[in-house]
């Protein structure tokens, strides 16, 4: 039922999800195959449940109580629900940003060093190290490098995100999940999250929410329309825009919901 | 309330007449002069006990007064070991409440669910924080005092105030936690942290300013606390010599002790002169207990955060 | 690349919260082995000496060496005391919740907060010296007797169970919604009639909350009120004829009751009776609050 | 979390080993009587003067607490104004005598009450001071608690089994009772030398024409007086008895501090 290519590697394997917040179903038998290095996106009107279906993939529900989640979600073939897995490790494993950007009150260097010390780096050298480069790779580290001891806080909005994402890739995950990471931030903020975004699948999975379809069309390989608690319908890009096969996909994407 | 706000439907029509309204205008007018009276004439109260406690106390308190040591039976004595013995308990008692009670405030706030023993221990920290404060002392008397044989001693007396004072600093960690935004929770824990650091490394620190405020205004009240030392800590200081004594054993009669025994017994001819003087000085505690809670808890939230507000 | 197995990290998990719910259980052993010790040596009287509860909760004679062990004269006077001190100092405490709450400007605010909060943290024992040095000379001019008594005990808890009620009255009118004072200014309500017919309504579970936890305050309170008391261990004729308390009776005998005597025993009955009635007050606070939900 | 575990080790170590630790680093220990207290604490400080390697802790409590403290050993020294009852262990150190004052406010104006008069005037029926030879003015007694060895002795020695009127102002120690004597018009109550003597603003009333001076109790003019003990649980150590003894035969000391050495007595308690 899922159209991604081939010749791609499967990251992500997503079967038969469902998930309920106490007796109501926010999440209806959803299967999703994420191919390796690539962006998907998620879109769909407010309260389809494209956020909750993201949350389900690095076990972000276990922190919610009355949250259940059943199915299967698997990360290179491992099942992540597996009672002998620890969600802590997934999430090592499944970076996430999110929608409004969260730095902790602490220093630039801090928040980007706060994973790989909690994951035992104690070593400065390396840990300042680890910083450049992921500041690099966030395309924030020109911007920052001469105040990383200054608070985050004073950062711009965009700036903050940014370097919430160099906090994520800090930790080297494989896959990063992404809350519709530019819905708080004005255009040019916007552009380079976008532009980042496009850099980073060179290394990573990315799977990202989003409301706006034009965001979608500019930087996701494949984007899966979900609805109504539903994911109505998977493909590449260009296919989901151009020639949807649900009637449903089409009303959205010809705007027929707002 | 919305029963209140019907019953008072009917009444607009009525109100149009003019001396209707005119009264119940009077009657709001002087409703608010009453409650502007009644929180002026508390913080009137508050001037008028200060400049009392100076104007009484201000000739007494020198260097000597402070420094000194208290007389047997003569005039001119002083009170340097029961401010010593108020900052020994006051210490020795935050060692004890602080891990203890921060410890359960992170348990309740962070981990507990709605169990069972989440329950059983709020119930019980609200019912530890109604026992009265003289209770407590004898319940000190009852174990440390006499079931442990220790007599009367700071440590006796500085874990009868760490029960005492267990429920509020308590609640200053639960207040201080839930104030902290819970993205900083998801954040953590989304680049792998487990619980535990996600507590100690991002929260704990988010939270440092008010849980220092908290702190340092329990830390006034532990300083002032009388009637669970008396029959604890004792109400007697060794002179000479061993007045100053580092041992938790020691007999310690603290400051807010001091001024209730020291007009008790008389043994001195001046003791309205100390007690005057002992007075001041704790209300002149109390005050700097406030200032270095605000000030202290505005700055460690700045540095900590950085942030140049 | 990292596996899926717990990790290092995981084990100090399960450590700390050991270490918390150790801690947390401090908590519920302290209060159970206060009201244990409490409770043995509360009924030692009754058991032990084979004093009638009935004897000591109504009976008016005090005389510790002599077998009288009576507790109403400080029944009365706590109750009276701490009556007084809620028909004085509630409402005036509700009435500055108010104004916090609904008319204080933000700069008026910023001055009188602090204030009470220094209020808060004056030491009881200075209160008392207060009311010994300051009150009661001026009381007892005023109507030309020695001052000491229950009013002027009643005066004191007053004052000091002010800040509790104001800040907690004042949390209580926070939380109304603001949709309620709208609603009641747009149908024409002045704003006396929508503090007194709505809002405080609204908030009156938590008001009453505030009121409770002064009731609690008033009645453990023991240096300030027995400085000023005049300790008189019978019945009060008036609220100023010299009377005493539970608390402050107690402070005074300790000391000289001898060990494992009856009259050792009845001050731990008194302290008992103190704890229970500490222990009704935090039902009653359940109970008001369960109103709310 | 390091932190709370060491503290949780503290406690029980301190538990377990407090009776052996508590008092390890004090030579001697005393604790009772609050009319006694001034005297042993200034002695105390006079003897560390000396010896300076002894360290004395000096506590009140009550003569009962006292008692009760040295029987369970406690502590070393148990002061006291009244006799122990039934405790063989407990060995007696007469170490001074103590008088004590009918005091009034200066107003009242008289000098000189009866025994009888006295007892008029704590049982209630004199309300004024006119009834018991003075001017018209209302007589406000203040009492001591049931449980104060002042009022144990007043009872005693002046009451001759009347029984007292408990409707008083009621102050708890001899400070207090001093200070509410001077600031209320009219007022009588009864307070150890030690508390008095260095008072301005009240007035001491001879009884039965005895002026209450130390020659008068020496000589048994003067009623109103008792032993202040010093107990031991069985023989003192070498370093208590040395003690006892510098406290029982410091005159200047004993003097100072508004008591009477025992040595001086020319009659004893049975001869009242």
């Amino acid at each position: 039922m899922v159209e991604a290519k081939t010749q791609l590697d499967v990251k992500m394997k997503v079967v038969d999800l469902d998930v309920f917040y106490g007796s109501f179903q926010a999440m209806k038998n959803a299967n999703l195959d994420v191919p390796d290095r690539r962006v998907m996106a998620l879109i769909g009107p407010s309260g389809c449940g494209k956020s909750t279906f993201l949350r389900a993939l690095n076990r972000m529900h276990d922190l919610t109580a009355g949250a259940r989640v059943e199915g299967n979600v698997t990360l290179d073939g491992v099942d992540i629900y597996a009672a002998d897995i620890d969600p802590v490790t997934v999430r090592h494993r499944i970076g996430m940003v999110f929608q409004r950007p969260n730095p902790f009150p602490k220093s630039i260097f801090e928040n980007v060093v706060y994973g790989p010390k909690i994951h035992g780096e104690r070593n400065r050298k390396r840990l300042l190290e680890r910083a450049e480069k992921s500041l690099r790779a966030a395309a924030l580290w020109d911007e920052v490098k001469d105040r990383l001891n200054r608070s985050a806080l004073d950062l711009s909005g965009g700036q903050q995100q940014r370097l919430c994402i160099a906090r994520v890739l800090a930790v080297e995950p494989e896959v990063i999940l992404m809350d519709e990471p530019a819905s708080a931030l004005d255009p040019i903020a916007t552009s380079k999250i976008e532009d980042l975004i496009s850099e980073l699948k060179k290394q990573y999975t990315v799977i990202i929410v989003t409301h706006s379809m034009q965001q979608a069309a500019r930087i996701s390989d494949f984007t899966s329309f979900f609805l109504l608690g539903e994911l109505v319908e998977v493909g590449t890009t260009s296919e989901i825009f151009t020639r949807p096969k649900d009637k449903r996909t089409e009303d959205y994407i010809t705007g027929r919901y707002g | 309330m919305a029963d209140a706000a019907m019953v008072n439907a009917p009444d607009v029509k009525q109100d149009l007449s003019r001396s209707r309204a005119r009264g119940r205008r009077l009657v709001d007018a002087v409703a608010t002069l009453l409650l502007w009276s009644a929180a002026s004439i508390v913080v009137g109260l508050l001037l008028l006990f200060v400049a009392y406690l100076f104007y009484k106390g201000a000739s007494v308190v020198d260097w000597h007064f402070l420094t000194g040591n208290p007389t047997a039976a003569q005039a001119g004595g002083g009170i340097g070991p029961f401010i010593y013995n108020s900052f020994y308990i006051l210490l020795l008692t935050l060692a004890f409440t602080i891990p203890i009670a921060v410890s359960a405030g992170m348990y309740l706030q962070e981990y507990a669910s709605r169990g069972r023993f989440r329950q059983i221990v709020q119930f019980s920290a609200e019912s530890l924080a109604t026992v009265p404060s003289i209770v407590m002392g004898l319940f000190g008397l009852l174990v440390f005092v006499e079931a442990f044989h220790w007599h009367f001693t700071a440590l006796g007396g500085a874990l009868t105030l760490t029960l005492l004072n267990l429920p509020a600093m308590m609640r200053v960690t639960q207040e201080s936690l839930a104030g902290v935004p819970a993205t900083y929770r998801e954040a953590s824990m989304a680049l792998g942290g487990t619980k535990w650091q996600t507590i100690v490394r991002a929260i704990l620190p988010s939270a440092i300013g008010p849980l220092t405020t908290g702190v340092v205004l329990i830390a006034g009240r532990i300083f002032g606390e009388t009637a669970a030392l008396i029959f604890t800590a004792g109400a007697s200081v060794s002179y000479g010599r061993s007045a100053y004594d580092p041992s938790v054993w020691h007999t310690a009669e603290t400051l807010s002790v001091a001024l209730y025994q020291t007009h008790r017994e008389a043994l001195v001819p001046d003791a309205d002169r100390i007690g005057n003087g002992a007075a001041l000085v704790l209300l002149v505690m109390v005050l700097l207990f406030n200032i270095v809670a605000r000030v202290a808890g505005r700055r460690l939230s700045r540095r900590l955060t950085g942030k140049s507000t | 690349m990292v596996g899926f197995r717990a990790s290092r990290a995981h084990r100090d998990e399960r450590i700390a919260l050991a270490i918390l719910m150790a801690c947390s259980a401090i908590f519920v052993v302290a209060i159970a082995l206060i009201l244990g010790f409490l409770a043995i040596n509360g009924t030692k009287l009754f058991f032990q000496d084979h004093v009638s509860p009935l004897a000591f909760l109504f009976g008016t004679t005090w005389d510790g060496f002599g077998g009288h062990y009576g507790a109403l004269p400080f029944i009365v006077g706590s109750l009276v005391a701490t009556g007084f001190a809620i028909l004085v100092g509630g409402p005036l405490g509700v009435a500055i919740g108010v104004f916090f709450s609904e008319l204080a400007p933000a700069r008026i605010a910023a001055v009188f907060k602090p204030a009470i909060e220094v209020l808060v943290g004056i030491p009881s024992i200075v209160y008392g010296w207060l009311g010994l040095t300051l009150l009661v000379p001026a009381l007892g001019a005023i109507t030309h007797t020695n001052g000491d008594g229950l009013l002027a005990a009643g005066i004191v808890l007053s004052i000091m169970i002010l800040p509790t009620v104001i800040s907690l009255s004042e949390d209580a009118l926070r939380v109304v919604p603001n949709a309620l004072r709208e609603g009641s200014a747009s149908l024409g309500a002045t704003r006396w009639e929508t503090i007194s017919r709505v809002l405080v309504p609204a908030a009156s579970s938590g008001i009453a909350v505030a009121v409770i936890l002064g009731i609690a305050r008033a009645i453990g309170e023991t240096l300030a009120i027995q400085l000023v008391l005049g300790n008189a261990p019978v019945l009060p004729k008036s609220l100023l004829s010299p009377a005493s308390a539970l608390t402050s009776e107690i402070i005074i005998d300790m000391g000289d009751a001898p060990d494992g005597s009856p009259f050792r025993h009845a001050l731990f009955s008194m302290a008992f009776l103190l704890l229970l009635i500490a222990m009704a007050l935090i039902i009653l606070i359940r109970l008001a609050l369960r109103k709310r939900t | 979390m390091l932190t709370t575990a060491r503290f949780a080790a503290v406690l029980v170590a301190a538990a377990l080993s407090a009776p052996a630790a508590a008092f390890a680093d004090t030579n001697i220990s005393a604790a009772g009587s609050t009319a006694l207290q001034p005297l042993v604490t200034a002695a105390a400080g006079e003897y560390q003067a000396k010896h300076p390697d002894t360290k004395i802790s000096v506590t009140g409590g009550g003569s009962r607490t006292g008692l009760g403290l040295v029987a369970s050993k406690a502590v070393d020294l148990g002061d006291s104004d009244i006799l122990a009852q039934n405790q063989p262990n407990l060995i007696d150190h007469r170490v001074a005598v103590i008088g004590f004052a009918i005091v009034t406010n200066p107003d009242v104006g008289v000098k000189n009450l009866s025994k009888k008069q006295i007892q008029d005037i704590f049982s209630g029926s004199a309300k004024n001071w006119k009834d018991v030879g003075g001017k018209d003015e209302q007589i406000t007694v203040i009492n001591r608690p049931a449980s104060s060895g002042t009022r144990a002795v007043f009872m005693k020695t002046l009451m001759g089994g009347a029984n007292l009127d408990q409707a008083t102002l009621t102050e708890d120690a001899t400070g207090t009772v001093v200070q509410k004597v001077k600031q209320t018009a009219g007022s009588v109550s009864y307070a150890a030398f030690s508390g008095t003597r260095n008072q301005s603003g009240i007035t001491e009333v001879s009884i039965d024409g005895a002026a209450p001076t130390d020659a008068n109790i020496q000589s048994g003019k003067y009623p109103y007086w008792s032993y202040e003990h010093v107990y031991t649980n069985g023989q003192p150590s070498k370093q208590a008895s040395d003690f006892i003894g510098f406290l029982k035969n410091n005159k200047g000391l004993l003097q100072k501090t508004g008591y009477i050495p025992v040595g001086d007595m020319k009659v004893t308690e049975n001869d009242r």
